[in-house]
């Protein structure tokens, strides 16, 4: 299934993009979407390995079940105000 | 109730335009402002980085929550995003009620709230050209003790 | 830091310009206003009656307690007196600060204070025609818990 | 000596006026201007027999000494904001 993965701030300029289509096995979770970025190597081994996630706008937990098409964001730590 | 992300000034007269009632004795407005300084660098501005979908509905929650629990629907809060000189207004919330706690309790939640879950990054500009990001909150973690350099 | 009494309507855009300074990460608006209601009875105006040389001295102890204790020196208090419709501000509290938590400690204290012990009382003037003296605080006797009728 | 008497709102609307002028034995108190208003009879005597009162604009407290020439209010429960 294909995940829509967006990074902002400074993940964003870590990875030098915004936003990856990731392709993942069915029953993939949250947490296994990170691994499977992670695992790319270079930049994406310093994304660390349990990240604030957004799926479909909502925080969601790392064991949470993706579904094909889904928006998952992660989330640096916020600071906003 | 009203929420929004915008990339536009923020007109604090405004925002308290779309609060108040005769039914409310107090009304309270926040303003978070750029300032010039933070840990002790002087900052020429800010940059405000967005998840603008997801920050407009958490807003929205944010609010929803401070008005059932103040029993006030007379909120209005804007978050700004993009590029902001020192003096310039991050976020306004206004509130009104008919007796103060409410106004206060509310606009308080509010913007703990908003430093907690908002999506919104911030990356300071010094004035010696130097730029970066402002250490933030992970959403979801146990509350910590009010760091000094938080406005 | 300002404070005054006065006769004409306060304009809340104007208390603003009062405060802020680049060094502020925070500024905070407190509007009290006459409200169409009180004790379950509906309000058609208010008439405040100041002991004005007095409240004006008192009104600046109170400003000067806030700053020193939130620590910053930008803050204006505006309390009107005379004769108010409803919906207009009869006393306006503005403060800004480094860090959000000294402007809402301030702007608190201040509320808190002016209705303990500033020589202002309020005759409420009620639809059907009749009026009568809000209940009030004695200056000095100790605290009790906020009353419901409050604003 | 003379003291310079101000009363305020439902003071003021119970007496009839705003100010008087009373006159005063040396070493009298704040206390004893009190009890020489209520003496007066009519409806000073539902003047409260220890109000909150200012002398010369602070408030101040029962046993205070007066001077002549002091103004000194008769301030009802105060309702400021």
């Amino acid at each position: 299934m294909e995940i829509r993965t967006l990074f902002f701030a400074s993940y964003k300029e870590l990875l030098g993009t915004g936003e990856l289509q990731v392709d993942l096995p069915e029953g993939a979770t949250v947490s296994d979407l990170v691994s499977a970025l992670r695992a790319r190597g270079g930049a994406f081994t310093v994304l660390p390995a349990a990240p604030a996630v957004a799926v479909n706008l909502t925080y969601t937990d790392p064991t949470s079940l993706l579904s094909d098409g889904d928006e998952v964001a992660l989330i640096p730590p916020v600071a906003g105000g | 109730m009203f929420s929004a992300i915008v990339r536009e000034p923020i007109e604090p007269a405004y925002v308290l335009t779309l609060i108040g009632a005769d039914q409310d004795g107090a009304s309270l407005l926040f303003l978070g402002v750029v300032r010039d300084h933070n840990a002790g660098r002087s900052v020429g501005g800010m940059r405000y980085d967005t998840y603008e979908e997801m920050a407009a509905e958490v807003l929205s929650e944010i609010v929803d929550e401070a008005a059932r629990s103040a029993g006030t629907d007379r909120i209005a809060t804007i978050h700004r995003t993009g590029e902001l000189e020192v003096g310039e207004v991050s976020v306004a919330i206004a509130v009104s009620s008919p007796h103060r706690a409410q106004a206060y309790d509310a606009s308080r939640y509010i913007i703990e709230e908003i430093k907690k879950r908002l999506p919104v990054w911030k990356k300071e500009r010094y004035s010696d050209g130097a730029e970066e990001w402002v250490e933030g909150r992970t959403p979801g973690a146990p509350d910590v003790a009010p760091k000094a350099d938080g406005s």
